[in-house]
């Protein structure tokens, strides 16, 4: 993973033009301080942070596991039935229709302010891109593959898994690499409704306090996890789509 | 007229009374003013926004006030919009929670704003509790329903004129700790901060005398006064609205342009001594009376 | 496993206008048919009514089994294009079909048969790695693994060269032996060796060819296979 | 557009299923008011919530049309340059990391409280989705095709253009399917961060004024707009992708 | 518009084992140059690395022109797979080089050239609704519109009958007049009809083989062309 190192180079450019923002705009440090500033705050409460990113990798990485799952399972449940297809769809983009903040509170009220309301706000946000991704990767299948499978007697069941399955691993691929890049979103939503750690926690509180520059470092700490986070599903991904050859 | 900007802290509602009825009734005009009046939806905004120049005038929180002058934020107080702390740690009524010292072990919830901890800790150690007795929640977006729900057994940061009220409609009616009788030096909830080195106080002043004559409207005619803010929007005119605007206009100030200096002393000590601050700034950092100068 | 004649009747429409009419298809029961015809005229859509598939034309009329149980479920089908799927490796993709339904795949004779295709090097490669005569040699190896009485084939030696193919040939009518095997070719000397019964099909309908004396498969010099194949050319090329 | 009509079905069902739940679970109107609240909630207020719904709407459509725009326009100057994709694709995925709402007082800064920051949030949530589905399929054509342009001595331009882009089409329609959902998030959001009208704007003041049946009522609206959106680019682009062959 | 002669030299590799070694092959200038080989042997390689292609083989040698100049925007390529575009009509699609080089396509040669092709009722059709031997005519079509110096076809008539194969070679024929074509092929009578040239590629490496006396291109029943044709096949056989 060589490769790894290659997002060091924007990332310097990113750099510059945040310090330049920061010269050229004239930005108060409240508003958005500099990288400097930033930095010293990211040293001086490593640990803190630290310790809050850890909580909310862990939400991250179970929210990512179970909604990739979910919307798999779901892609697949809309591809065997047009039944399903009609009763599910509309649901589907129901739970992305209703903004997840608005269902965040309710949700939090059933599941109490523990991990698993994060974790279900980020299987809920990652949900919808991968069953559609996949399920539009599914409904492409070369229609002469799908022929030969018929004519060989292969039951439903079985063609899906053997033919449009494989033949949809681009699509479910594309869809997990949003996914990686909404899961941690959806985290810090949850933790913004309820939670007390987690990156999204230790924001509103930098936030509350008025240490901009400990807020912003929380927020780098955040981009970096989710970078690598899209990064390791991007490399995954890359290996599956190309063992599809 | 000169065109002002001026940020409230929230949406509008009640807290807002002399504001919008100084609109109403034309002081504004009479004062030589255009207010261009925003409503943000999070409340760390208008600050930053004043600070940065953005707005003339912000409606923000004392204690905030404290910690973002703290930290650097060239921000001072001109005038009080609310006269006394709203805060306050709201339980259920028919609830277990009969007195402070009822919360050893019991969930509190809160929704960050930077000094709940410090404000919690006074008031347990009023009944020889520390925070470590008992459990902190934060629920953000919804205290009264999380209280209401029993996710928690108590919520700080709720206010007497607001969430009691809505807990009476919905039929679960809250008791109500005021801080400032649990221990805490009392404050000016509502303020209107300025950025001190860019600010026009001649302007600020005919802002601060227009609201003056609202509020003092609006103490005399109550009624009147409701009529007037609920006039304002559609939206307002609902029984909570209603029932909070009697809790809430006692509390405006009549004298928004004047300064208690010994409040601004007595909250920056009590921040100090609970750590959420490294030094105590003079009174002057953090606010100003610009009718004495 | 008895393999049943097959008869279609019918006409087909292209939009309004007939791609056949009154088309009046046998083949014959355990042997090879054969069907040649200009490119176009509607072979491998014949071919994919047998097999019960969509095409691009309406179909009305019957496709039937002189057993007259639903050919469902009893025929293997070999397409024009090779259709192999490109994630898994040649001997994969002849042990599809048991994969698809489930039973496991026999992987001594996939072996064995990859082997008599001349594709034993080849087994563990990609479809994307291989050569275009080679990709259609897996998807005949594909085909000849399935155990069905009703075999149909959509020019299956087209990509080949003449020793090749004529191995191929060999290859597929031994593994067929006593099967209903419809063969769609554009090579006369192929009908030639191979057909038990030879259909000409044209814009006019089907037409039945002479066969060469000598019993399917005839040796490639055989001299009624070359004189067939000459006549067949003959008519195909419209110099009569 | 007859399908429009079998949504109508599943509707009925989650209608159904929320007045289970408000039953069930004997939920109290001020986390979940019954179906037949809200619905009086709606006809009550139907003046102000189509005020509202027709300020986030504006703000809705040129947010999805500016995203798609840039999204696609991202994608190709991936697709054409290796070295744009190194610097680009961090930064794409950083626009998703770093939370809009940390971000939102730096955009009103500089947008102030007007139409532009929302419809600037709406691009920011559906340029990720548009960009990353849409560069997936351009850098999927296959390969025969891009060798046989090459050949025929098409500039890489002409190639990208007259090959890859046909081809990454139904990749294409995958990110706008997604895009048409996720814009009225973003909408929200920037309402939320500040406004004084708009869909999000009334959800928030009657969360605030604990006025949850028309919080729900306008919820419903959204849903439904989102929902008909999402039609109408799903439409739109089947009939782009059956035009692709 | 000179057409050069074009030299292969070289040994290619998979992997470690080499694909073909010391090879040298030579195409004449303004002629067909016909490649005739089993199944597998690299011959679509060898016409990928002409046009300047990628290949599944690691290449060590030179491929130059006659005329020394690189060869890079002289050549027409049609693949073994048609490569049709499938959201194109058969009439863009045929139109698909100056499209692509941004030179305005020129309807009524493509009108001509599909009607030539027997493909005037399929103009407006999308690739997917062609039968096998109109979807290799569109891209024959598609090829003889470019207008280049060197023609690489590969395997360009084998989904076609006889008929329309002549037919088909007439047409590529007269149009492709004056240039170097480089033709691979299964079938000995079209290298022997076409060939100025003909190479039999094997393991061992090239081989030339005699021509029919006749100047190409020839008669389908031309005696020399049919003497040839037999010995062709013999030699491919493996009976000599
Ligand atoms: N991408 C690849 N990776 C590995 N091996 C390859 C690849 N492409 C082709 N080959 C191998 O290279 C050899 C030559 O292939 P090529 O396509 O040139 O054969 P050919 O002579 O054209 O055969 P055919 O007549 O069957 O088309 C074959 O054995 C094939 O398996
Ligand atoms: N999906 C479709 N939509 C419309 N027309 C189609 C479709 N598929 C095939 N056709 C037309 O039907 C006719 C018969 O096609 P078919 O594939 O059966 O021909 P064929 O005899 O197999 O030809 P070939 O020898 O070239 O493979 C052709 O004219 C073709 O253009
Ligand atoms: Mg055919
Ligand atoms: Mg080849």
């Amino acid at each position: 993973m060589r490769g790894a190192l290659r997002p060091l180079l924007p990332a310097l450019a990113l750099l510059a033009l945040w310090q330049g923002i920061v010269w050229a705009a004239a930005m108060p440090a409240f508003i958005l301080p500099s990288p400097a500033r930033v930095a010293t705050a990211l040293i001086s409460n490593a640990g803190l942070i630290l310790h809050h990113a850890g909580v909310t990798l862990a939400e991250v990485l179970a929210g990512l596991a179970l909604g990739a799952l979910a919307g798999a399972a779901t892609a697949l449940a809309m591809a065997v039935s047009p039944l399903a297809r009609s009763l599910i769809r509309p649901a589907l983009v129901l739970t992305q229709a209703l903004p997840v903040f608005a269902l965040a509170p309710i949700l939090t009220l059933w599941l109490g302010y523990g991990l698993w309301s994060k974790v279900l706000m980020a299987v809920l946000i990652i949900y919808f891109p991968v069953a559609s991704a996949f399920f539009d990767g599914l409904m492409r299948t070369p229609p002469g593959w799908t022929d030969l499978a018929r004519v060989m007697g292969a039951p439903g069941r079985r063609i899906l898994w053997h033919v449009r399955v494989p033949a949809a691993v681009p699509a479910l691929a594309s869809g997990l690499r949003l996914a990686a890049v909404y899961a941690p979103i959806g985290a810090i939503i949850g933790e913004w409704v309820g939670a007390s750690q987690g990156l999204g926690y230790l924001m509103l509180l930098a936030n509350g306090r008025a240490k901009i520059d400990l807020m912003f470092a929380a927020l780098i700490v955040l981009a970096v996890m989710t970078l690598l986070l899209h990064r390791a599903v991007g490399w995954a991904c890359d290996r599956a789509v190309a063992r599809m050859g | 007229a000169d065109r002002m900007t001026l940020i409230l802290d929230w949406f509008v509602n009640p807290d807002h009374g002399p504001i919008l009825v100084a609109q109403e009734l034309g002081y504004f005009d009479e004062a030589g003013l255009e207010v261009e009046i925003i409503a943000p939806a999070d409340p760390s905004d208008p600050p930053k926004m004043a600070a940065a120049g953005k707005a003339d005038l912000a409606v923000s929180y004392q204690p905030q006030l404290h910690l973002q002058v703290a930290e650097g934020m060239p921000l001072k107080r001109v005038g009080t919009l609310i006269a006394t702390p709203l805060n306050c740690l709201l339980v259920l009524q028919d609830g277990p929670v009969e007195e402070i010292a009822d919360l050893e072990g019991k969930k509190i919830g809160f929704s960050v704003a930077g000094v709940e901890e410090a404000v919690l800790g006074r008031i347990l150690g009023t009944a020889g509790l520390t925070l470590e007795d008992v459990e902190l929640v934060n629920v953000n977006w919804s205290l009264s329903p999380a209280l209401m729900a029993g996710q928690v057994d108590a919520v700080i940061g709720a206010y007497r004129n607001f969430e009691l009220n809505q807990m009476e409609i919905e039929g679960r009616p809250g008791h109500c700790f005021y801080v400032e009788e649990e221990g805490l030096p009392t404050y000016d909830e509502l303020i209107y901060v300025a950025n001190p080195e860019t600010m026009d106080a001649d302007m600020i002043r005919r802002f601060l005398g227009a609201t003056e004559k609202a509020a003092q409207y609006i103490v005399n005619h109550p009624d009147e006064g409701w009529a007037l803010f609920s006039g304002t929007a559609r939206e307002l005119q609902d029984e909570l609205n209603e029932k909070a605007w009697a809790d809430t206009w006692p509390r405006f100030s009549v004298t928004p342009a004047g300064l208690d200096a010994g409040r601004y002393a007595r909250f920056e000590a009590f921040l100090h001594e609970a750590g959420l601050i490294d030094e105590v700034l003079p009174v002057s950092d953090l606010a100003v009376d610009l009718g004495a100068e | 496993m008895s393999a049943p004649a097959i008869r279609v009747t019918g006409t087909a429409f292209l939009g309004e206008a007939p791609l056949f009419s009154g088309l009046d298809f046998r083949a014959v029961a355990g042997g090879w048919t054969c069907i040649l015809g200009p490119s176009g005229v509607g072979k491998s859509t014949l071919i994919r009514l047998i097999a019960g598939l969509e095409t691009g034309a309406r179909f009305d009329g019957t496709v039937a089994a002189s057993d007259d149980a639903p050919l469902e479920g009893r025929v293997a089908w070999m397409a024009q294009q090779d259709d192999l799927l490109p994630w898994l490796s040649v001997a994969q993709n002849a042990g599809l079909g048991a994969r698809l339904r489930g039973t496991g795949a026999d992987a001594a004779a996939i072996a064995g048969l990859l082997r008599r295709a001349g594709l034993s090097d080849h087994a563990a490669k990609r479809p994307a790695q291989l050569s275009g005569g080679q990709r259609q040699r897996a998807a005949l190896a594909r085909t000849l693994m399935e155990d069905r009485p009703v075999v149909l084939l959509d020019e299956p030696f087209s990509a080949l060269d003449a020793r090749t193919r004529a191995e191929m040939q060999d290859l597929a009518f031994a593994m067929l032996e006593g099967r209903s095997v419809v063969l769609v070719t554009h090579d006369p000397g192929e009908a030639a060796r191979l057909g038990s019964r030879i259909w000409l099909m044209g814009r006019d309908g089907l037409a039945e060819m002479p066969l060469p004396a000598a019993p399917p498969i005839r040796r490639v010099d055989d001299p009624g296979c070359l004189e067939v194949q000459g006549a067949l050319l003959a008519r195909m090329r419209g110099t009569p």
